[in-house]
């Protein structure tokens, strides 16, 4: 020991390189979503009252104690600060008609935190969205599901009544079908204009009505770097292609294309639930991929399924197809496309002073590495995102 | 009663249909297949349920003619394994039961070097710098790579030395390959006591960093009556096809490191 | 037999009723060999291989030889016997002819002749009522559906085996049975489509 | 005789342990009514062809006994499926593709195989009325699982008013879900989990006393 | 849109603290250790033996093999043992321990050379016998790198990126003695037989960038200047060739296999030194900063010097420091004990604080892909750790685990606070052992 | 087992092919007395089922079946023309639409003036608690005394869809519209 390690008692720590890491972690990332949701928490309250903030605090109380619960009794660490139950539970409640009973919203919470994310080893290790698994498992009580609320009806903000399992919606609101349901027989819905549809004066699940509100929180997810525009954009732009290619009722294209973009929880899946990092692939070409195929299902089973919605099934089948996609679709190696950048003096063999070949201006663009493979949309998609993903630092003027 | 004659006449014509294409196709298709591999598959259920995690029971046979382990055949449980080790060759002859054995007692009686912050892995910590955050970089990391990979439970960490308990130990010796520090050794099963210690250092630098490490003094090879302690490269190594487990040596260790091989750390020392 | 016949058919075998997550038919070796994508491939593909033939010879026997003799209710035993005999048939020619595509398929076959799948669809072809060609189809898309279903989960299965951290005591079939079930979920989604 | 029926219900539960008929046990356990007729039709069908195997085993050739049982096998079935279609319509009805299926239950050609083709008939007719109540019983306590869950009721095809069984839950709580196979899936992995849980443990305290022994 | 590499990150580059510290010089201690393994390739064996008289830049260790440098003694002075002592890399290395008179003796065969009469063949000469390594951190013997590329290569880039936060000991040498380094690549030139050069700067450098701008001869020398995006690895030989020359080295191959050859400032200065004056590697420009020193400064110190003597000349240490660092913090090895010697590679010391400490006891990949998005060589750091994890060798392989240059970039970004370059330094050697 | 003799047993191909025969002869005379005891009462519960569908939905003495090929849609399956002493009584439609779960199969009987006379459902493999609620007589009642073509409510009709089942209602709607329908061209073309 030196000197000066003694006259300072130092025990210094030692640890592999890296040794500066980057101030955003998992509990600050799910922060941003939290905040990047409360746009539509607003929208929802305005348009239902009250209740459809009870209903998000309730789901995520629920989540966050299973969670805490889960670990628990496992005498796992507990890893409720990282925020993710959270998210999940506020997740599930946008994905729920404003009248879900707290007992049913309760069931569902555990069914995604214990069922679907702890028991396969909690956040990471889960292979399907766990809030959007919950959706699914609430269909147990449809009637519930497939209750819905006009919005602006109720008489008090603060008294929207439950609905009662067994005698259906004995709300002092009325009930209205939603957009979907019209826009699934192949008519655009007359009660409501599109705009009303877009800032979210119609009826759904309490989080998914508006569009603008959702993409506006997901633009704050994307300056803040949270997520990355593949998948969103890949998705959006899938569903909007298919619907203008073919509209449905004879409808005017691009009017039936807004609609479906507007309508039921595209907005909140594209934006929040298949960008889901657990549950979504990691490179950004696979990335495009799963875009794509969330969308194409998603018009196929609203076009031909019994349900008028299919965002959430879109998902969890291709949340299924994940490892696949990583595997088929990384995007290539450093290096492997070489042969072809090699200049021809290196080749030629010696007698480089006398023919050096220029080294090239740094103006010249760089020829693209990967060879020009399928999918070039999703190529193309995949490389915009590749350079977005640096993630924001402190700056060096901080 | 027609009817019954119908049935009689289709279903038999179709057996015999089919027996004679069958065994018309073994014999034109015939392929010399393996005899041990034959004999395997008749040992196996022939469910072909697949529980095996293999295509079918055919391609277990011919898993387990290539080394696989014979104990998957659920529906054949364990008469089926007792049969398909018969085939696979005699069973090993009995052998002296040997188990694991770590030679190290520092653990607490160490102190670190500095705080390691990283993967909790002693080849981690050990490939890391210095051989690992202990002062003695001979001994036991403490981080468990070897109890993580015991397939039965024996290890423990106690006293931040990594512990095998004799009684669970079968012996399959995967914890030595896992060691970075080389620690573990096989010793019979049988023996009643081990040196726990492999620092090689003269006395005076392993005083410096354990408190409880072999100083090399010699007091248990003058002492031991058969002549199966040497202390070679300043540590204490046993001899165990002399020792008789007279418990001598363990009796007179200063510092206590002659150990019976199982046992909480603490109630070894006593 | 139209062209969106043949369509519906084959989406409502592969998405609606498949025979996996919703049919629940052939669970013991979608179960079994789900471990590695690669032989999940190999027994997807087999079990297209025999579902189809299965569908064309059960369909024969049921048409010329059953049905005009009224032995309708000898429908289980005669089609066993000839899925049997018929897989067993295969094996021993693929084995000795197509060496290489016995390593590829032909070791699956054993495993397939006791499945719930192929027995099935040529119970259910029968049921249904299909002609020949409705039957063909119905069988090998059954296994299209098979495939499909068994190569996604052997793709869960793989990451589940490399990240997951599960109890002990789910270890092996449990988890495994829960992650299917979580894939029959996402499934739903399918059911009740109607191709018009 | 007594451990063959303690390893039919828990040690080697063809369900729970073997792993075997597992698509009849996910498919069929949607009311106490299907789950107590399959199960005794396959404990019927298991204890005759145990039987008939039993006695035939020195007279079939090793090339077509797959062939030869599978015929056997479903020899029964059909008989079976004729007097369920006969005298117990409505069953018939409920359980569907299920009863011819039953041939291909792996359950009964790998006890055809691994037991009645290598034991005496006796001891092969226990095996088979041993190993169906294990299937039995895990049909049952799947069947009332997922019934009450997710119907709300007990005992449905038996008994309460029109053979809807006993309302427990009211039927507007009750998770749909779990009689579809989603839930049979969950319900099946939960058992299988719980039964290698409890093996363990159980092996565990063997364990611990014989190590006392020592 | 300029031409740059793939991935990348932009951590604070921290450089502010001691980038308007002028060089130093710190007086030599009284005692040097010196290792006798400095660079990559065979370890030295001593020339000398306890109890000899030595002279400054006489040789105290005989390189062994092509591929290896000899060492010199960095002072004047007797022998004090020849043991193994603590390297910077935390083993006990067998090293040459000097006491120093105090007298700076010059060994006899340390005299300034005639320039202009100079080979190539005669450079590498001077270059090999100065014991010149790769100053910019993997320590690759100069003489054996500048051999290896003779008529294979058509450009040659000095690499002045310093991407590594806190370091600024290029950026001084550029800035204060930007005449000597431009001789040094002149010189490096001359021994390749080239007329043409990049020096590329990090834009963060910008006095550097206007010095060398004022140096260069317009038009003349073949020596051009490229400001850099200022992102990390920028310096990675492979990325750098990739942003000059749109390049990619190919899988396990050199750069010499795409026509480039790579030398860092400071070698380029050391080979002006020593064709200069005759002066082996003894000394070198060692940047002394981190949150957690009082004086953030740049020394030039004698190869040997103990740490503690570099922090004590920064001021000593400042706040409540955890954790000290050779080299720069995204690739340098952390240190438990300041006793340890200046070597040839040691470009900075940096003594970091507790709030820089991110390390959690539990971390978990939340797949969020980053480490994909930033990884230079397009690797899957996720995946190289669950294989690790497993250890599957054989999916290692899959994942081309040997391209990782442990720039540190995937675990700088992750949210889940994985140690990937931890876990994929293992997966490196669990991949070559079950190849 | 004895492998040395079975090796010996496998030697003769005929012999093969006569044990399977053997067996398959046993089983299938078997299954023949089987069949032949279960035969009239595996029928007599069939038709039991249908005609008490038929009686339930229009009670007649006797049920004649009609020939209809090609003049109803796909959805019908038959139609029988009821008589009480001898006077007809009205019509009995066997229909098949799909619903969620695959076809529903129905039986519709219309009186002479047209009006719907009752709705039975005699299999259908929807959920049970959603679609499986068409089952329930108040959802069948809506469907009594209606004549010309029915529609839910929804669609400005008078039957009220079942709660989380549309689809269910719409095709055992379908299947009542399609009964309507064959009758007509049957009244008209007679
Ligand atoms: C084993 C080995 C052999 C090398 N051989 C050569 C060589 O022949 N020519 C050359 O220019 N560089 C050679 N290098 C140097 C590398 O190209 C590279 O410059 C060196 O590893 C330092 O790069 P880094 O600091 O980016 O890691 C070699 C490096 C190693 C490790
Ligand atoms: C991630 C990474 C970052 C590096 N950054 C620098 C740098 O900023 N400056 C530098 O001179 N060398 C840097 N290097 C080393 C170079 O790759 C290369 O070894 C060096 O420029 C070769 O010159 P030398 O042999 O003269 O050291 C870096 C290497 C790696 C792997
Ligand atoms: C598990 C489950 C079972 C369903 N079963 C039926 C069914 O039997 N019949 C039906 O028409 N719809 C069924 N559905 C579909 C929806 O309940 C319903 O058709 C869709 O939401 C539109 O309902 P609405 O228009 O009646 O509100 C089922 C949905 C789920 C999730
Ligand atoms: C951008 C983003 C989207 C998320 N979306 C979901 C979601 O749709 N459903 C959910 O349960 N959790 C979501 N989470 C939270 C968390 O990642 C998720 O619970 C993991 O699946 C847990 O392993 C999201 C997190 C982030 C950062
Ligand atoms: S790994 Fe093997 S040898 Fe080591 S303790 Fe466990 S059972 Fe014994
Ligand atoms: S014995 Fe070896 S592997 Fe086990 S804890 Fe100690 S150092 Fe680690
Ligand atoms: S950056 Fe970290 S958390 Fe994100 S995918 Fe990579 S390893 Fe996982
Ligand atoms: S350390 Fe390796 S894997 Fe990580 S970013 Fe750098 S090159 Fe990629
Ligand atoms: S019971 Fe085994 S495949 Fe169905």
């Amino acid at each position: 020991m030196s000197a000066l390690d003694k006259e300072r008692q130092l025990i210094l720590t030692v640890s592999s390189s890296p040794h500066i890491r980057t101030g955003e972690d998992t509990r600050s990332i799910m922060l941003d979503v939290i905040i990047a949701l409360l746009p539509a928490l607003a929208v929802a309250a305005y348009m239902f009252g009250v209740r459809a903030i009870l209903l998000a605090l309730a789901s995520t109380a629920a989540c966050v104690f299973f969670e805490w619960g889960y670990r628990k009794a496992m005498k796992k660490p507990q890893a409720i600060g990282d925020l993710s139950a959270a998210v999940t539970g506020l997740l599930l409640s946008y994905c729920l008609p404003v009248t879900t009973p707290f007992w049913a919203v309760v069931i569902g919470d555990f069914f995604a935190i214990v069922l679907v994310k702890q028991l396969f080893g909690g956040i990471g290790k889960n292979f399907v969205n766990p809030a959007l698994a919950a959706r699914a498992f609430m269909f147990s009580w449809p009637v519930i599901m497939t209750t819905w609320v006009t919005p602006l009806s109720y008489k008090s903000f603060f008294t929207l009544k439950l609905i009662d399992a067994s005698t259906g919606p004995t709300v002092d609101a009325v009930t209205a079908a939603t957009p979907l349901a019209s826009l699934a027989n192949g008519a655009i819905p007359e009660s409501v204009s599109l705009l009303q549809a877009f800032v979210g004066q119609v009826g759904g699940s309490m989080g998914e009505i508006s569009a603008f509100a959702l993409l506006l929180g997901g633009l704050y997810l994307l300056v803040r770097r949270v997520i990355t525009p593949v998948i969103p954009l890949s998705y959006l732009l899938t569903v909007a292609a298919l619907t203008f290619i073919f509209p449905l009722g004879g409808n005017g294209r691009l009017e039936w294309m807004l609609w479906q973009l507007c309508s039921g929880g595209l907005m909140l899946g594209a934006v929040f639930m298949a960008t889901d990092y657990t549950t979504s692939p990691v490179n950004p070409r696979a990335q495009a991929v799963y875009g794509i195929g969330c969308g194409a299902i998603t018009v196929f089973i609203r076009y031909f399924g019994a349900y008028v919605e299919g965002v959430s099934y879109a998902i969890l089948l291709m949340n299924t197809c994940v490892w696949l996609l990583d595997r088929a679709f990384h995007s290539g190696r450093f290096g492997a496309a070489r042969k072809r950048l090699a200049p021809a003096a290196a080749q030629a063999g010696p007698a480089p002073s006398s023919a050096p070949a220029p080294v090239r201006p740094p103006e010249r663009p760089a020829e693209k590495p990967e060879t020009g493979s399928a999918g070039a949309a999703a190529d193309e998609a995949g490389k915009a995102s590749a350079g977005a993903p640096d993630p924001k630092e402190e700056k060096s003027d901080e | 009663m027609n009817n019954i004659l119908y049935a009689v006449a289709v279903l038999g014509g179709l057996g015999a249909f089919f027996g004679l294409l069958l065994a018309i196709a073994s014999k034109v298709f015939a392929v010399r297949t393996d005899e041990k591999l034959e004999a395997i598959l008749a040992c196996l259920s022939g469910a072909n349920c697949g529980a095996c995690g293999y295509a079918g029971c055919a391609a277990y046979a011919a898993a387990v003619a290539a080394g696989a382990p014979i104990d998957r055949c659920i529906p054949g449980g364990d008469e089926t394994a007792k049969r398909i080790a018969d085939i696979m060759g005699a069973a090993p002859a009995k052998v002296e039961r040997l188990v694991a054995f770590v030679r190290c007692s520092g653990g607490d009686k160490t102190y670190d070097k500095y705080a390691y912050e990283g993967i909790k892995s002693c080849a981690m910590a050990a490939s890391s710098i210095s051989g690992g955050q202990r002062s003695c970089v001979y001994g036991c990391l403490g981080y468990g790579d070897c109890a993580r990979v015991c397939p039965h439970g024996a290890i423990s960490i106690s006293g931040g030395v990594a512990l095998v308990d004799r009684e669970k130990c079968r012996g399959c010796m995967l914890c030595l390959a896992a060691c970075p520090k080389k620690l573990i050794i096989r010793i019979p099963y049988s023996a009643a006591s081990t040196i726990a210690c492999a620092n090689t250092d003269r006395g005076g630098l392993t005083r410096n960093v354990c408190q409880a490490g072999c100083l090399g003094c010699k007091i248990c090879e003058k002492n031991c009556p058969h002549n199966a302690v040497h202390v070679e490269n300043n540590v204490a190594v046993k001899d165990f096809s002399k020792c008789t487990n007279c418990g001598v040596c363990a009796e007179k260790c200063p510092r206590k490191l002659i150990k019976p091989p199982s046992g909480r750390l603490e109630e070894r020392a006593e | 037999m139209s062209f969106s016949g043949i369509l519906s058919i084959a989406l409502g075998a592969i998405l609606i009723e498949n025979f996996i997550y919703i049919k629940f038919l052939g669970i013991c070796p979608f179960m079994g060999v789900s471990k590695k994508m690669d032989t999940a491939t190999g027994m997807g593909l087999a079990v297209i291989f025999v579902m189809g033939l299965a569908s064309v010879f059960c369909w024969i026997v049921n048409r010329y030889l059953l049905v005009p003799l009224g032995l309708e209710y000898m429908q289980t035993v005669a089609y066993i016997l000839v899925i049997a005999a018929l897989v067993q048939f295969v094996e021993m020619f693929l084995q000795k002819s197509v060496p290489s595509l016995y390593q590829a398929l032909g070791i699956y076959l054993p495993l397939i002749t006791t499945n719930c799948a192929v027995l099935g669809v040529a119970l259910l072809n029968t049921q249904y009522g299909y002609g020949f060609v409705e039957s063909v189809v119905y069988g090998i898309t059954g296994g299209v559906g098979f495939l499909i279903a068994i190569v996604l989960f052997a793709s869960v299965r793989e990451r589940l085996e490399l990240t997951a951290e599960y109890p002990e005591a789910f270890e092996g079939f449990p988890i495994a049975l829960i992650s299917a079930g979580l894939v029959a979920l996402a499934f739903m989604g399918f059911s009740g489509l109607k191709i018009s | 005789m007594k451990r063959q029926f303690k390893d039919g219900l828990i040690g080697n539960n063809p369900v729970l342990v073997q792993l075997l008929g597992m698509c009849s046990t996910m498919a069929i356990t949607t009311t106490l009514f299907n789950g107590i007729g399959m199960g005794v039709s396959v404990l019927v069908i298991l204890t005759c062809s145990n039987i008939v195997i039993a006695l035939l085993r020195k007279l079939i050739p090793a090339k077509i006994r797959i062939a030869c049982y599978i015929v056997v096998i479903a020899g029964f079935v059909t008989m079976v499926d004729l007097l369920l279609q006969a005298f117990l319509p409505a069953l018939s009805a409920s359980l569907g593709v299920f009863i011819p299926l039953i041939v291909v239950n792996c359950i009964i050609l790998a006890r055809a195989e691994s037991f009645a083709s290598k034991n005496s008939v006796l001891a092969s007719a226990v095996d088979g009325v041993a190993q169906g109540i294990g299937y039995t019983a895990v049909l049952v306590v799947m069947c009332v699982i997922r019934e009450l869950l997710g119907n709300g009721t007990f005992g449905g095809g038996l008994i309460g008013p029109g053979g809807a069984g006993i309302r427990i839950i009211p039927a507007d709580y009750s998770a749909l879900l779990v009689i579809l196979p989603f839930g049979g899936f969950i319900t099946l992995g939960c058992l299988i989990a719980l039964m290698q849980w409890a093996l363990k443990k159980s092996a565990a305290k063997a364990g611990g006393s014989k190590g006392a022994e020592k | 849109m300029s031409p740059s590499f793939f991935g990348g990150i932009h951590p604070d580059d921290g450089k502010r603290l001691a980038s308007n510290s002028a060089i130093e010089v710190l007086p030599p201690p009284e005692q040097v250790v010196i290792p006798m393994s400095m660079h990559i390739g065979a370890e030295c064996v001593p020339a000398v033996k306890k109890g000899d008289r030595v002279l400054l830049g006489q040789v105290i260790g005989e390189a062994p093999s092509f591929v290896s440098a000899p060492i010199h003694s960095s002072v004047s002075g007797v022998v004090a043992a020849v043991e193994p002592r603590l390297h910077p890399n935390g083993r006990n290395v067998l090293s040459v321990v000097i006491s120093n008179d105090g007298k700076d003796e010059y060994y006899e065969g340390v005299a300034p050379h005639e320039e202009d009469a100079l080979s190539p063949s005669d450079i590498i000469g001077i270059v090999k016998a100065a014991g010149i390594v790769g100053m910019g951190g993997a320590a690759f013997p100069t003489h054996a790198k500048i051999s290896s590329a003779l008529g294979r290569v058509d450009t040659m880039i000095v690499n002045a990126a310093e991407c590594e936060p806190y370091i600024t000991a290029d950026h001084r040498i550029l800035l204060e003695r930007p005449d000597e380094v431009l001789a040094g690549i002149r010189l490096l030139m001359r021994a390749l037989g080239l007329d043409r050069a990049v020096l590329a700067v990090e834009a963060n450098k910008a006095d550097a960038i206007k010095a060398l701008k004022e140096k260069l001869r317009p038009g003349g020398d073949g020596i051009r200047l490229l400001t850099l995006k200022t992102r990390y690895p920028q310096g990675a030989e492979k990325q750098l060739i990739q942003t000059v020359t749109g390049r990619q080295v190919p899988l396990g191959g050199l750069p010499a296999d795409v026509g480039c050859v790579v030398f860092n400032a400071f070698t380029c200065w050391s080979v002006n030194r020593a064709v200069k004056t005759g002066l082996p590697a003894i000394e070198r420009v060692v940047t002394v900063s981190g949150p957690g020193i009082a004086a953030p400064s740049n020394l030039l110190c004698r190869i040997g010097t103990p740490v503690e003597r570099l922090i004590s000349a920064a001021g000593g240490l400042a706040g409540e420091v955890n954790k000290i660092i050779m080299g720069g913090p995204m690739m340098g090895n952390a240190i438990y004990s300041t006793e340890v010697p200046v070597v040839k590679g040691t470009n900075s010391v940096l003594a970091m604080t507790k709030e820089y400490d991110r390390h959690v006891e539990n971390p978990a990949c939340i797949r969020c892909g980053r480490c994909v998005a930033v990884c230079p060589m397009r690797l899957q750091p996720l995946y190289l750790y669950i294989c690790e994890r497993k250890g599957d060798a054989a999916g290692l392989n899959r994942l081309n685990v040997s391209d990782c240059i442990e720039c540190g970039s995937c675990a700088y970004i992750c949210p889940g606070r994985l140690e990937l370059v931890q876990s994929i330094r293992s997966g490196k050697a669990i991949a070559r052992g079950k190849k | 087992m004895n492998r040395e003799s079975e090796k010996a047993r496998d030697k003769s191909a005929p012999r093969l092919v006569l044990i399977l025969f053997g067996v398959t002869v046993v089983v299938a005379a078997l299954l023949g007395l089987v069949n032949h005891i279960t035969k009239d009462a595996i029928a007599e519960g069939k038709a039991a089922k249908t005609s008490a569908a038929m009686r339930e939905v229009l009670p007649a003495d006797d049920y004649t079946e009609i020939d209809i090929e090609g003049k109803a849609g796909d959805i019908v399956t038959g139609l029988y023309e009821a008589e009480t002493d001898g006077a007809p009584a009205g019509w009995v439609v066997l229909a098949a639409p799909t619903g969620f779960g695959g076809t529903i199969s129905m039986v519709v009987g219309i009186d002479a003036s047209g009006a719907v006379t009752g709705v039975s459902i005699t299999a259908m493999s929807e959920t049970s608690g959603l679609g499986a609620n068409a089952l329930k007589e108040d959802f069948r009642a809506q469907y009594r005394g209606k004549s010309g073509s029915v529609a839910l409510s929804k669609y400005g009709g008078g039957i009220d869809a079942l709660t989380g089942a549309t689809i269910t209602s719409e095709a055992v709607t379908q299947g009542v519209n399609a009964a309507l329908k064959a009758v007509a061209a049957i009244s008209k073309g007679g």
